[in-house]
C-alpha cells in the first residue's frame, strides 16, 4: 500500500506537486466518509470529530513543511495525522481501537500519536495544545535546531486561556511555532460571533506581536502560500505566526451531533459546499490541463482502495492484548 | 407515578426552581440555543430567555469565576460544565474562591452556586474525557458534593443544591441520562448528607454512589443466587458523608465492598474504609475491600476500557472475599 | 473617629474634593507606613503588600464611584479598602488577625471584605478575581441595576487566562465593568517587558472591543477624570473599559521582599519618587490657594492621629474565639 | 559531613543535575534573575545562563504546558511553581498532558518532567495561600510525588526526579527551607518509592511525611518521655506508595497513627489507613487513627492557624488513644 507523503519531492513540478494536493484531500475525503460509515456501525466508538470541508487546511499546511518538523492538534486531528503520513490503515485501526492503531488503540480518535512522523497528538481539552506546541518550539529552539511547529486548533479555543499564555510566551521567547486556528465558525453548536467580542482571530496577534495572516482556508493553495511564509519566519528568525485559517465543517461537530439544526441552516451548509476545496483544486487542474477525467478516476479508485484496505485492515487486527491495560502508565 | 428520565428530572429540577426564584439562572456551553450538550437544559431557553440561560465561551475558568461573582452580588448561579473533565481549568474559582468565600471574609459572603455536569467515563472516550472527580471535590472544606443515581435523586438532590446556601457540586453522568425511573409529581427536595439504602440486606454492605449504584445492585441481585443477601448503600451526597448511615449498615452486615468509578488511591472508598475501621473496628468481621477504576487513565479500546472499569463482576468478587468465600 | 469617605459630597467645592483626596492619600499613605512597622515588630504576619506610591490609583478611582458599586481588589488592597470607607480600625484590626477585624481576623491583610462597603475583597490568585469582577457585574445587569464594579489588579495579571477570558466575557455581554490595570511596571521581581510581548495593556482592549485608556496613576486627578468616563460607560450603557493605569510601587513587593535589587535600581525608585502623588497634589493645591501649611499640618496630624488610634484599637482587639476556627465553613 | 539547608540541598540537585545533563533546565516564575522567590535557584542564572534558567510570566497553565511540550520534543524541564496553591491553575496540563501522555500515546511519549515547589501552609498565609496538594496529587496514575523532609532526602529525591523518565510532583514546604542536615558530598540518588524509618520504636507507629516528620518525631520525644516508644515512618513517596514499610511496621507495633498537613476526607491517610485494614486487618489492636489539618480553609489568625494545623501534641493524644492509655 503507498503512503501519502506530505512533502513534494524535490524537483517536483508544480503540477505534480498540486495533483498530489488533490490526492490527499480526496484521500481524507473518502476516509472521513468511511470513518463515519464505520462508526455507524459500532466500529468506531466515543468521540468522532470528522474533518470534511476541511481537508485544505491540513493538506497547504502540510505541504510547507518539513518531515522533522513537528505537528500538533486537537481532537479533529484524522487528516492532519493522514497527511503527515500515518497510513490510513494506522490510523484506521487506531479508530477501531486495534492494536496496530497509531497509538495501539489507547489513544483512539482524539488521541492519534505517530513520534517517528513528529505527530504528536490528537488533543482533547480545548486550547491544551497551545502551550504543548509551543514546548515543542522551545525544545527546538533550545536544541538550536531549524525546525518548526505547527499547530492546528478550532477558533473557540480563542477564548479560553491557555491560547494566550501560550501566544503570549512564544512571542516574548520567539520561538519557532505556528498558531493554525482553522476558523470553521462554530465551535460545536455556538457561532463564533455569539461568544467573541472580535471575530477576526488575527485581531489577537497585535496584542502579542506576532506575525498574523488571514487565509482562504478552501483553497489549498491560498494556505501552501501562506503556511510557507510563516514556517519561513519560524525557521529563521524563530518568530511565531498566527494564521487564522477561514474554512468550514460540513458535518456535525462529532459524530453524536447534527448536521445542521438550530445553530445553523441546512441552506448555509449547502452553500459553503460551493466552495469545496476539492472541487475547487480538480477543476483548476483541469483547466491548467494538468488532470484529466481519467486522471481524476484513477486518482478516486486508488483513494478508495487505500480506503477500504485500511477498512479490512482495522477490522482484521487484533484488540490489544489485555496486559495492556497496565502497560505504559509508567516509562522505565 | 411518571416514569422519566434521569435527564428529564435534572431539566424539571432547574425549571422548577427558575420558575420559584428569579434569581435563579443557568450558565454554560451550549445550555441554550443548543439545548445543552446533553440536553439536560432543553426547552429552558424558549421558556426563560437569554438573560437567564446564558451560553458561554469556551472558559471554563472565566464563566465559573463569573458564576461565583453574580453569587457574590446575590444571584443563585448554576454553573453547567459540558463535562466535569473540563471544570479541571475552573478548580482555582471552585475550590479557591467558591469553597472559602464565606469563611475568609469572616462570614459575610455566602455563596450560593451550584456547579453540575457528567462525571467519570462515558464509553470509549478515552484518557482525557473519562475521569472521576469525587475524591477531589470531596476533599474540600466549603463545598457540599452529591452524586445522585436515580430520577428521583437528581431532581430532589439538585432541588436542594440549587436551595443551599453553599456552593454544592453535583456529579451527574453521561450513562446515567438515559436512565428511566419513578418521579412522583410534585415538589421533591432530598436532604443534602443523607445516604440511601437502595437494597435490604444482611452479609454484606455494598457502598456505592452515581454510576455504581447500578453496579451495585446487579451485583446485589448476582449475590442473591449464591444465598448471600448485600445491603446496597447508595451515599448520594460524598461531603458532607452520611456516617451514621454507613454505620448502621456496618452494624449490621459486619463486611464492607466500596465501589466507586475513580482510582484507588485517596479515593472515595479510602475515605469510607478509614471511617468505618475508626468508627466501627470491632464490628468488622473483614477487611473493607474496594472495587475501583483500574489505576490506569482510560483506555480507548472497548476491551480495555471494560477491564478498567467497575463491574458487578467485580464487586461479587470482593463480596465473596469479604464473606471469606473464595 | 471620623472615618475617610469615598465620596464627594453633593455640592463639595473642587478644592474641597481635592482636599478630601489629599487626605485620603495621605491616610493610606501613614497606614501604610504603620502596617510596615507593625509587620516588623511581628504584629502582623503572613504576607503584606503595601500601597505606597500608588495612592492616587485608588483614591482617583474611588472618587468617581458612587456607594453602592462594587470595588473587589487584589491582595495589594489597603489602600482600596480605607478608601471605600471601611475604617483604619477595621482594616488594621484584620492585619493584627483580631475579631474586630473586617474579615473577623480570618482573611488577614490578602482578604480583606465589607459587604456592607461593597467591598469584596482582597483575593490573593493573580488574576482570579477578575471573573468574579466580571461575575458581579453580571449580576448588576441580571437585576437591571445601574451599579458600576471596579476591579484592581496588576499588570503582571494580563499575561495569565483568566483576564483574557474575563475580558471578552464582559465585553460579549456588555458588563458594567471597569478593569483598573495598575501598572507598577513589576511583577515580585520582573520587569513587565521581559514577560509580556506587548508591554502596553490598553492593547489587549483591541482583542475585546472594549473601551480603554492609558491614566497617569501619580496624578490623581487624572486618575479621577479617566474612571469618571469610564463610570458614566458602564452606568449608561454597560459598557466594560480597560484603565491601564501607570503607576509605580515604592516599597518591596511584600514586606518580605528587598526594596530593589537586581531587577530595579534604588535610583529608578527615588527618581519615580519625586512623581510623588502626594506631593504633587499638595503642590498643586497650595499654589491654588486651597490648602495653606497650616492645613496641610493639621490634616497630616489627623491622619497620624488616625492611624494610631487604630493601631492601640487593633493592638487592644481580641483574638477570634478558638470556636470562630470551625465557624463560616458552611452558610446555613 | 556537611550541614546544610534543605534550600540548598535542592540547589545543589538542581546544580549538579543541570551540570551532568544539558537537556535538564529549570522554568518557572522568578527563578531567573530574581534567584527564585524562595531562593531554591539562587546562583543558578549565572553559572547555566537565561537559556536554561528561564522566567516565566504570570501564567501556571501556559509554562506547565510548554514544560510538557519541551519534554515530548526531548528536553528533561524542571518546572517550579511558586508555591502549589498556584498550580491548581495548571492541573490540566499536569493530569490530562503529562500524567496522560505516555499510556494515551501508546507508550509513544515519555515524559520526563519535574513539578515542584512548596506545597501546604507556611505561617499565617490565609485560606488561598496555605493548602496542601498532596491527596489530590497522588490520586493520579501516570504521575509520581514525592515529599521530602530533610535536606538529604530532598537532595536525593530531586536528583532522583530530574533522573525519572516520568512526571514526578516535588512537594518542598516554605517552612522546610531553612532547615538544616547532614548532606554528604557526592552523589545521592534516593530510590523513588521508599519510605524510610526516622525513628525506630515498637509500641506505635506514626506516619508522616513533608513538614509532619519534625511534628512525629516531636511527638516521639514526648511519648518517650512517657515511656511509649513511637516508630516514626516518613513516607517520603506519597506516589507510589511504599506498601511494603508501612506493612512492617504496623507488623511490629500493630497501631498505626497518621499524620499530615492536608484535609481529612480522601487525603492520604484515608489510604494508608484502607491500605492497613486491608493488608494487615490482624494484626491491628486498635483502628488506625487520624491526625490533619481541621477540616476548615486555614485562617489567618495565629492562634486559629495553630488550632487547624497539626501539632505533636495532637499526634500525642491519638498516639495514646491508639494505645488505649486515654
Ligand atoms: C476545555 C474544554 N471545554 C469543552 C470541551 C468540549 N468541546 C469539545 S470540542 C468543542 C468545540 C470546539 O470548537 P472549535 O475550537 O471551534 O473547534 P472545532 O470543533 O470547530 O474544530 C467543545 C466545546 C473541551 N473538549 N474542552
Ligand atoms: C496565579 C499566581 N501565581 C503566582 C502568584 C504569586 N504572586 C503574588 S503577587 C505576584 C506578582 C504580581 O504582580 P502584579 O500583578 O503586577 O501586581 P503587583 O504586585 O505589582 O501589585 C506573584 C507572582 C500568585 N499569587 N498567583
Ligand atoms: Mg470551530
Ligand atoms: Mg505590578
Amino acid at each position: 500500500m503507498t503512503t501519502v507523503t506530505a512533502q513534494p519531492a524535490k524537483g517536483d513540478t508544480q503540477a505534480a506537486q498540486q495533483r498530489r494536493m488533490l490526492r490527499e484531500m480526496l484521500l481524507i475525503r473518502r476516509f472521513e466518509e468511511k470513518a463515519g460509515e464505520a462508526y455507524a456501525l459500532g466500529k468506531i466508538g466515543g468521540f468522532c470529530h470528522l474533518y470534511i470541508g476541511q481537508e485544505a487546511v491540513a493538506v497547504g499546511v502540510s505541504a510547507a513543511l518539513e518531515p522533522t518538523d513537528y505537528v500538533i492538534a486537537s481532537y479533529r486531528e484524522h487528516g492532519q495525522a493522514l497527511v503527515r503520513g500515518i497510513s490510513a490503515r494506522a490510523v484506521m485501526a487506531e479508530l477501531f481501537g486495534k492494536s496496530t492503531g497509531c497509538s495501539g488503540g489507547k489513544g483512539g480518535s482524539m488521541h492519534l500519536f505517530d513520534v517517528a512522523k513528529r505527530f504528536m497528538g490528537g488533543h482533547g481539552i480545548v486550547g491544551g495544545h497551545l502551550p504543548l506546541a509551543t514546548g515543542l518550539a522551545f525544545a527546538i529552539k533550545y536544541r538550536g535546531g531549524d525546525e518548526v511547529c505547527a499547530c492546528f486548533f478550532g477558533e473557540a479555543a480563542v477564548n479560553i486561556g491557555a491560547f494566550h499564555e501560550a501566544l503570549n510566551m512564544a512571542s516574548v521567547w520567539k520561538l519557532p511555532v505556528i498558531f493554525l486556528c482553522e476558523n470553521n465558525r462554530y465551535g460545536m453548536g455556538t457561532a463564533f460571533e455569539r461568544v467573541a467580542a472580535v471575530t477576526d482571530v488575527v485581531e489577537h496577534a497585535c496584542s502579542y506581536d506576532i506575525a498574523a495572516e488571514v487565509v482562504n482556508g478552501m483553497d489549498v493553495l491560498d494556505v501552501q502560500q501562506a503556511m510557507s511564509r510563516a514556517v519561513q519566519r519560524a525557521r529563521k528568525g524563530g518568530h511565531p505566526t498566527l494564521l487564522e485559517v477561514r474554512t468550514y465543517r460540513y458535518m456535525g461537530h462529532s459524530m453524536s451531533d447534527p448536521l445542521h439544526g438550530v445553530y445553523r441552516t441546512k441552506d448555509e451548509v449547502e452553500e459553503q459546499k460551493k466552495k469545496d476545496p476539492i472541487l475547487q483544486l480538480s477543476h483548476r487542474l483541469r483547466q491548467d490541463g494538468a488532470i484529466d477525467q481519467a486522471g481524476l478516476d484513477a486518482l478516486e479508485a486508488e483513494v478508495r482502495a487505500e480506503v477500504e484496505d485500511a477498512v479490512r485492515f482495522a477490522d482484521e487486527s487484533p484488540d490489544p492484548a489485555p496486559e495492556e491495560l497496565t502497560a505504559h502508565v509508567l516509562a522505565d | 407515578m411518571p416514569t422519566i428520565t434521569y435527564r428529564d428530572a435534572l431539566n424539571q429540577a432547574l425549571r422548577e426552581e427558575m420558575q420559584r426564584d428569579p434569581n435563579v439562572f443557568l450558565m454554560g456551553e451550549e445550555v441554550g440555543l443548543y439545548q445543552g450538550a446533553y440536553k439536560v437544559s432543553r426547552g429552558l431557553l424558549e421558556e426563560f430567555g437569554a438573560k437567564r440561560i446564558v451560553d458561554t465561551p469556551i472558559a471554563e475558568l472565566g464563566f465559573a469565576g463569573i458564576g461565583v461573582g453574580a453569587a457574590m452580588g446575590g444571584l443563585r448561579p448554576v454553573v453547567e460544565f459540558m463535562t466535569w473533565n473540563f471544570a479541571v481549568l475552573a478548580l482555582d474559582q471552585i475550590v479557591n474562591s467558591a469553597a472559602k468565600m464565606l469563611y475568609m471574609s469572616g462570614g459575610q459572603i455566602p455563596m450560593p452556586i451550584v456547579f453540575r455536569g457528567p462525571n467519570g467515563a462515558a464509553l470509549q472516550l478515552s484518557s482525557q474525557h473519562s475521569q472521576a472527580w469525587e475524591s477531589w471535590l470531596s476533599h474540600i472544606p466549603g463545598l457540599k458534593v452529591v452524586a445522585p443515581a436515580t430520577p428521583y435523586d437528581a431532581k430532589g438532590l439538585l432541588k436542594s443544591a440549587i436551595r443551599d446556601n453553599n456552593p454544592v457540586v453535583v456529579l451527574e453522568g453521561e450513562m446515567l441520562y438515559n436512565n428511566k425511573g419513578d418521579v412522583p409529581e410534585g415538589e421533591i427536595l432530598i436532604p443534602i448528607g443523607q445516604a440511601d439504602v437502595k437494597r435490604e440486606g444482611s452479609h454484606v454492605t455494598i457502598i456505592c454512589h452515581s454510576k455504581t449504584v447500578a453496579i451495585a445492585l446487579k451485583a446485589a441481585d448476582q449475590l442473591a443466587t449464591q444465598d448471600i443477601s448485600a445491603e446496597v448503600i447508595d451515599l448520594r451526597t460524598l461531603r458532607p458523608l452520611d456516617d451514621t448511615a454507613i454505620l448502621r449498615s456496618v452494624a449490621k452486615t459486619n463486611r464492607v465492598v466500596v465501589v466507586e468509578e475513580g482510582w484507588p488511591q485517596c479515593g472515595v472508598g479510602a475515605q469510607v474504609a478509614d471511617l468505618i475501621q475508626r468508627e466501627a473496628f470491632d464490628q468488622l468481621d473483614a477487611p473493607v475491600l474496594r472495587v475501583t477504576q483500574a489505576d490506569v487513565p482510560m483506555p480507548y479500546n472497548k476491551q480495555l476500557e471494560r477491564l478498567a472499569k467497575p463491574s458487578p463482576e467485580k464487586v461479587v468478587a470482593a463480596a465473596r472475599r469479604v464473606l471469606y468465600l473464595d
